[in-house]
């Protein structure tokens, strides 16, 4: 190896510099939050290593998220409901016993979660899924599965953020509010970078926010259109409409057809035009639809400028997730393998209709929280089942769940790949050593499965 | 026409998967070999016969098999899947997917339909007396290739989604729909002879669809042509005809643009 | 006692993702989500003061939760819960056979409920579920 | 480890000149010993049965982000097609883009040992090594695109030949490639602003360099650093009718330069599914449209430093795939289906969009033809290996059915007249009517093993059975003395291996998968190059100002995307 690349090298494996005799900073950390996976932060760690001080560069959220890791009142081992409600330490061990026995007993269980943690725990995860017959899916199926869908009957003309930075002169936030849901995402992507071809900034963008409400992002807006909640199809067809020059009605979801017009002839118009949507579209009425025509916008902007159109995915790693899933099974979620070979579809084999359909007698929650972002009537199945919950935190599934089982913090306690919102996969890392004795997903898993495969030899 | 019946004798705990249930799959078949047929709860394979019990007999090929339910079989999902001749009827409600991917024969729900039924279906007849749930007729998650031939009958009310990338065949709902009818809709009809919501016809390439009610909200990429007098399904009169969707790309043929047809009854 | 129907939605705040982070069980966790953001002309149908504790009903439940102020409004005939179990009590569960609830766009009745607690995360699934 | 002796197959190693011997093979500790000088051994009986030794697969698209986005946004490619997993079998899905469990196994059915990823964007490497590694039994590599990135455009456009090969064995040391892949030349920046380069003297904007120069600049660049692959082209105007004079112009940058490497490589560019590359004509019409597979390769046989491969339409429906994305966004509206494309920042970009090749449409047909006829025209079948640029021809399963296109005339025939609904025009458009070639079994093991491992700089490892290369070895149930009567026994045979060793370890038994393979390679080069300050600084500049991860953070290092490396040095410091 030359002595550059071997200096390269070497940059890689001691990313920190040292401040004055006390802190050390660990630098380019990778920030576990959400899908904008932000690689610049630094984060300041006391004379010992053990412990954070500072989060430098995170946004508010990503800080509290290293913070937080470091709470005293953390769980460290795994607990277990008793009859009373009350709950009692067990060891690693026996909770892995249980969380084995549990997925083989069950018919069909369901493995839920599998967004905030790595790549490799996930492919664990899929071989135990498949090991037990399970109905895998991830957290896309509460936030990007309409997305998922529309990919599906559409395709989907995108790009890389680096590409938005120096090449977007058109920027449309549609159903989605960077400003508080991925604060970094406009400053290190869309609105404000000073890229290779658009050297001014902001000053080179034109910005759309399309939302029913005047959003923080909104306020930031050239033109906002405030339109009626749950038309977003129907305001995303016109824009077709008006792309071609075609006859509009005098007001689609509230909005003016001048407007309406004005809008394309500005998407038109631009050198590279991108579409950043979120849950606004996703959740509401016609949910993959509004995607997959938000999608043929684009694809329609591409017959006269350049145009891309970019998911705000959620969590750090629900994409991996997909990804992983996708080069194991074929599918991104909603994977169904109790039949020995994996099946896809959702409004069958998604987690809500799973649970309200009473379609799976266990239920396995690993990185996420469906406790609190399920409706309460799904949350109510996972409470009745047998049932195991994988978190470093106390949430409301574990709160409803017969077993607890709090791991390492991926990303702050061990790294890890997780792909970011534009599938780029970014090596999370390893920023201080969780609690001593704390097993991570990835360990917890495999002694799950090898405990599985000896339950299932015996049988 | 042989008939044999299913009866069924227990509640599936969790639901039943029993894409046996064919007249393909029954022909030539005893009644000890029927219910020795596989049907799946979650990963745990079981008889048929633990779940119904059996009388009467096959033909030697599907087309002379009748299969006729006699129950509830709300739990039981794939009911007539994939199949080419012959006909099941159904006294009671059933599960998702009947009848799809069916290419013919006849299938009669005398009770309703959950979601998935009659999905990439190419050929038969499928009627259903009660409700149809979501995505009647539509086609299976990416596929561009949906309903492309063979009717559906549906006397109640269907869900959202009937006739998504719908290809050929006739979809005829007698109640109301939910949203989107014959998105991306590229060929065949669908009349719904009660009322519509929304999202009709939305990236509609080509095809025909008819609503005898009200739409409580047109798709913007329509635009209305004219007045014509016709039948449909038997039923005469007055339809203002739209084109669209204007947003939609749309082929031509002896250099005419070909829009899809929305006819709204008078 | 005067009653308003409105038009739901959900979704994040950057005080619900950090008092996410802090840990659900927390009261600060209740406090950036057990909230429902209305209009001033909506306090004024209702007939009662801002941060005041009101019940929100759906066909699908019913949550208490404290009203305040828009702070990203204004948005006429929308009432904004922050992602979390208690705009989850309330929500459509409808999935349309896609998967995915109609997590925005639930029609839903908001009453005062000045004298009932908002209960935090734990609490409040504990309640609904076990 | 346990030895192997292959007892009396009919052996095929044009290597060793050996050509349908009835003789035995052995492996010893993993690699190939001379049968003579094994003891104890585990014996494998191969009489009446075809042995070469593995399969090498210069081209296939098998693992990586765009491979990946095939097989999510394609549920419809996996309806009714699961396999369940069994013994120690993974559950396999997928057709025209199978799971990597599936990819590796159907490998392995096929007796191949190793594949090449054929492209990988620098800033997705970590994919394609993710799926690599989870990619059962065969030994992988992956080729990083080259051929838009915004150093080659900007080292090229100022003739710094020393800076673009210092910045290619920086690329591949950071992702750990394998070589220099070259996709659509200036044609995929220009894709950036929905552009495109369809000639070689096409100038990409901004950049102000042509495809030629960037062929030229990158063959230079890969034979100063001495790499074991050549420059690895996918030329412009893929697919398009009248392209055979682009690719003439493309095969002709190759004239004056030289292979200079340690590997025994005589080319210095491969091109890429050429079946796509020779079409005349103006339109896709069977009035205008025509074969010019001759006219290309008479150019190829009167050369001896370019190698290619076929390309062949299989007449299924499939999933194309490339970095090529003006051309897939074209594509996209020919037949109105679903379109993905990611443009990737500074590199390069893809499109994906599923394509049928209707056996009754004239087109079609005349593709299949095409791709055959080239590999019935090479005077030396070292220089062209068959594939199916899987899955943009077809599918990879295919390879059996394209070996028996090749190898019987009849098979061709009973197409032309069966199966094809515009024979006629295809022989009178295309060439394939007069060609009645039957490539042998000698020839197919040169187009499918010797060739590839040669090329890619890998024959002290594959493609003989010679003592010493790796003991990857498969047994193909086809008796060379009797089966030759039905065409279909060679698909049969070449698609069910019954025996393959996989660097020494039984893979499949008589037929069966019995392991998913202990010792999984992942390949890459490291090239060793004197200092240059000039590069380190324009790499550390363009990561500060245009990437969106930091210089620290793009470097692929770790167990997981690699935990079992292969790599090859090479020395450029001279």
């Amino acid at each position: 190896m030359s002595r550059s690349l071997m200096r390269l090298h070497s940059l890689r494996r001691s990313a920190y510099r040292q401040v004055g005799n006390l802190a050390k900073i660990v630098t380019d950390v990778v920030c576990p939050f959400c899908g904008t996976l932000c690689d610049d932060l630094e984060v300041a760690l006391d004379d010992s290593g053990e412990k954070i001080l500072e989060v430098y560069n995170a946004c508010a959220i990503g800080a509290t998220k290293f913070l937080h890791s470091q709470a005293e009142d953390r769980l460290t081992r795994p607990q277990m409901k008793q009859e009373d409600g009350s709950w009692k330490e067990v060891t690693y061990d026996e909770a892995a016993e249980y969380t084995a026995h549990m997925l083989v007993d069950a018919k069909k269980p369901l493995m839920y979660g599998w967004s905030s943690t790595s790549c490799s725990a996930q492919s664990v995860g899929s071989e135990l899924g498949e090991e037990v017959g399970a109905c895998m899916d991830n957290t896309a199926t509460v936030c990007h599965g309409s997305t998922l869908i529309a990919v599906q009957d559409v395709g989907v003309p995108s790009a890389t953020l680096g590409e938005i930075a120096n090449r977007a002169d058109r920027v449309v936030f549609w159903g989605c509010n960077p400003a508080h849901a991925h604060p970094r995402h406009m400053s290190r992507y869309s609105i404000f970078p000073r890229g290779f071809f658009t050297g001014k900034g902001s000053k080179s963008r034109k910005m759309v926010v399309v939302d029913p409400r005047r959003t923080d992002t909104a306020k930031m807006a050239d033109i906002h259109l405030q339109l009626e909640q749950g038309r977003d199809y129907e305001l995303l067809s016109a824009i077709r409409v008006a792309i071609r020059g075609e006859k509009l009605p005098e007001t689609v979801a509230g909005i003016p057809a001048e407007t309406i017009y004005e809008v394309a002839d500005t998407l038109k118009s631009g050198r590279f035009s991108v579409i950043f949507f979120g849950m606004g579209v996703t959740h509401s009425l016609g949910k993959n639809h509004n995607i997959d025509i938000a999608i043929s916008v684009t694809r329609d902007l591409n017959d006269y400028t350049k145009a891309a159109i970019i998911p705000m995915r959620g969590h750090y790693n629900v994409t991996g997730s997909g990804q992983v899933w996708g080069w194991q099974f074929g599918f991104p979620y909603c994977i169904d393998l109790s039949r020995g070979f994996a099946r896809y579809n959702p409004g069958d084999s998604s987690s809500n209709d799973l649970l309200i359909r009473d379609e799976v007698d266990a239920a396995f929650v690993l990185g996420s929280d469906p406790g609190a972002h399920f409706p309460v009537g799904s949350v109510r199945k996972i409470a009745q089942l047998p049932s195991v919950c994988i978190d470093p935190h106390i949430t409301p599934t574990s709160a409803v769940s017969k077993l607890h089982v709090p791991v390492a913090f991926v990303g702050v306690e061990v790294g890890g790949c997780a792909y970011r919102m534009d599938n780029v996969p970014i090596e999370t890392r390893k920023v201080v050593e969780p609690p001593e004795g704390m097993l991570t997903d990835e360990e917890f898993l495999t002694m799950v499965l090898k405990r599985v495969k000896e339950i299932k030899g015996a049988a | 026409m042989a008939k044999i019946t299913l009866t069924p004798t227990k509640i599936p705990t969790l639901r039943l998967e029993a894409e046996n249930i064919s007249p393909d799959i029954f022909a030539g078949k005893s009644k000890e070999e029927i219910a020795q047929l596989h049907v799946f709860v979650g990963k745990e394979s079981q008889a048929l016969g633990d779940y119904f019990e059996i009388a009467g007999e096959t033909g030697s090929t599907a087309a002379d098999t009748t299969i006729v339910i006699n129950g509830d079989v709300s739990r039981v999902k794939y009911i007539g899947m994939k199949m080419t001749a012959g006909e099941v009827v159904i006294n009671g409600d059933a599960d998702m997917y009947v009848g799809a991917w069916m290419t013919g024969g006849k299938i009669n729900a005398n009770g309703s339909v959950d979601a998935f039924s009659g999905l990439g279906m190419t050929g038969g007849e499928l009627t259903i007396k009660g409700n149809a749930g979501n995505y009647l007729g539509a086609a299976y998650r990416g596929d561009w290739r949906g309903m492309q031939g063979g009717t559906i009958r549906v006397s109640g009310n269907a869900g959202s989604d009937i006739g998504t990338f719908m290809r050929g065949g006739t979809i005829i709902i007698g109640g109301n729909v939910d949203v989107h009818v014959g998105t991306h809709m590229e060929g065949g009809t669908i009349i719904v002879q009660g009322d519509a919501k929304s999202r009709v016809g939305g990236q509609m390439v080509k095809g025909d669809i008819y609503v005898f009610g009200d739409i409580e909200v047109m798709m913007p990429g329509f635009q209305y042509r004219k007045d014509v007098d016709i039948e449909v399904d038997g039923t005469e009169g007055s339809f203002a005809l739209y084109e669209g969707d204007m947003g939609e790309r749309h082929g031509k043929k002896k250099g005419e643009t070909i829009y899809g047809k929305l006819y709204m009854k008078y | 006692m005067p009653e308003i129907e409105i038009n739901l939605i959900s979704g994040r705040t950057i005080d619900q993702g950090v008092s996410m982070e802090n840990g659900k069980e927390k009261l600060a966790y209740r406090n950036a989500c057990g909230i429902i953001e209305l209009d001033d002309v909506e306090f004024k149908k209702l007939g009662a003061y801002r941060n005041t504790n009101v019940r929100v009903t759906s066909e699908y439940g019913s949550v208490i939760v404290k009203a305040i102020q828009a702070t990203q409004g204004p948005h006429p005939g929308l009432g904004w819960i922050p992602m979390g179990p208690w705009a989850n009590a309330v929500v459509d569960p409808n999935t349309y056979s896609t998967g995915m609830p109609t997590f925005k766009g639930t029609p839903v009745k908001v009453e005062a409920a000045a004298d009932e607690p908002v209960l935090d995360a734990i609490a409040l699934i504990t309640q609904e579920c076990l | 480890m346990t030895d192997y002796i292959i007892r009396n197959g009919f052996v095929y190693d044009p290597v060793l000149g050996i050509n349908g011997d009835i003789m035995d093979v052995a492996v010893r500790d993993g690699k190939i010993v001379d049968a003579g000088d094994l003891t104890k051994a585990t014996e494998i009986d191969a009489s009446g049965m075809t042995v070469m030794a593995g399969g090498v697969d210069i081209h296939a698209h098998v693992a990586g982000p765009k491979v990946n986005v095939g097989r999510n946004f394609r549920p419809e490619d996996k309806l009714f097609r699961g396999v369940a997993g069994s013994g120690v079998k993974r559950m396999e899905a997928g057709f025209s883009v199978p799971t990597v469990i599936r990819t590796g196994y159907l490998y392995a059915r096929m007796g191949f040992g190793f594949a090449m990823e054929a492209a990988m964007p620098p800033l997705y490497a970590r994919h394609t090594h993710e799926e690599m590694v989870d990619t059962p039994i065969i030994d992988q590599g992956a080729l990083p695109v080259f051929g838009n990135n915004w150093f080659v455009l900007e080292y090229i456009k100022e003739n710094e030949v020393e800076n673009t090969a210092a910045y290619i064995a920086w690329l591949l040391a950071q992702t750990k490639g394998y070589g220099v892949k070259c996709v659509n030349p200036g044609g995929t920046e220009s894709w950036g602003w929905g552009m495109n380069c369809e000639t070689v003297d096409d100038v990409v904007p901004y950049f102000d360099v042509t495809p030629r120069q960037i062929v030229d600049g990158l063959i230079a660049a890969n034979e100063m650093l001495g790499l074991p692959h050549c420059m690895h082209v996918h030329g412009n105007s893929l697919g398009e009718p009248g392209n055979y004079g682009v690719t003439l112009d493309t095969l002709k940058i190759a004239e004056g330069h030289k292979p200079n490497n340690e590997f025994g490589r005589e080319s210095v560019l491969h091109h890429t599914h050429l079946q796509f590359h020779c079409y005349g004509g103006e339109s896709y019409a069977s009035k205008s449209f025509e074969s010019k597979s001759k006219e290309v390769m008479d150019y190829v046989n009167s050369t001896d430093n370019i190698t290619f491969d076929l390309g062949v339409v299989t007449l299924d429906e499939t999933t194309t795939m490339t970095a090529d994305g003006p051309f897939e966004f074209h594509l996209s509206h020919m037949n109105n289906l679903k379109w993905a494309n990611t443009d990737v920042e500074l590199e390069t970009a893809a499109g994906i969009v599923p394509f049928i090749y209707n056996p009754k449409t004239f087109i079609a047909g005349a593709q299949w033809a095409i791709g055959l006829e080239l590999g019935l025209m090479v005077k030396d079948p070292m220089k062209a290996y068959i594939t199916t640029d899987a899955p943009n021809a077809g599918p990879l399963m295919r390879y059996p059915r394209v070996y028996k296109w090749l190898m019987s005339a009849k098979a061709r025939e009973d197409m032309l007249d069966n199966t094809l609904k515009y024979g006629d025009s295809i022989r009178d458009r295309c060439y394939i009517g007069e060609l009645d070639r039957e490539i042998s079994l000698y020839e197919l093991a040169m187009m499918t093993r010797a060739g590839p491992a040669k090329t890619l700089g890998l024959s002290h490892m594959f493609g003989s059975l010679k003592a010493g290369l790796e003991g990857d070895i498969a047994v193909y149930p086809y008796n060379p003395e009797s089966d030759t009567d039905d065409p279909e026994k060679i698909e049969y045979a070449f698609g069910n291996c019954n025996t393959l060793l996989k660097g020494g370890e039984l893979i499949i038994k008589e037929g069966e998968v019995v392991s998913n393979g202990k010792q999984k390679r992942t390949f890459w080069v490291n090239a060793k190059t004197n200092e240059n300050p000039v590069v380190e600084r324009d790499i550390s500049e363009k990561f500060k100002r245009y990437y969106t991860v930091t210089q620290n953070n793009y470097t692929v290092e770790g167990h997981h995307y690699l935990p079992n490396p292969y790599v090859i040095e090479v020395d450029a410091t001279k």
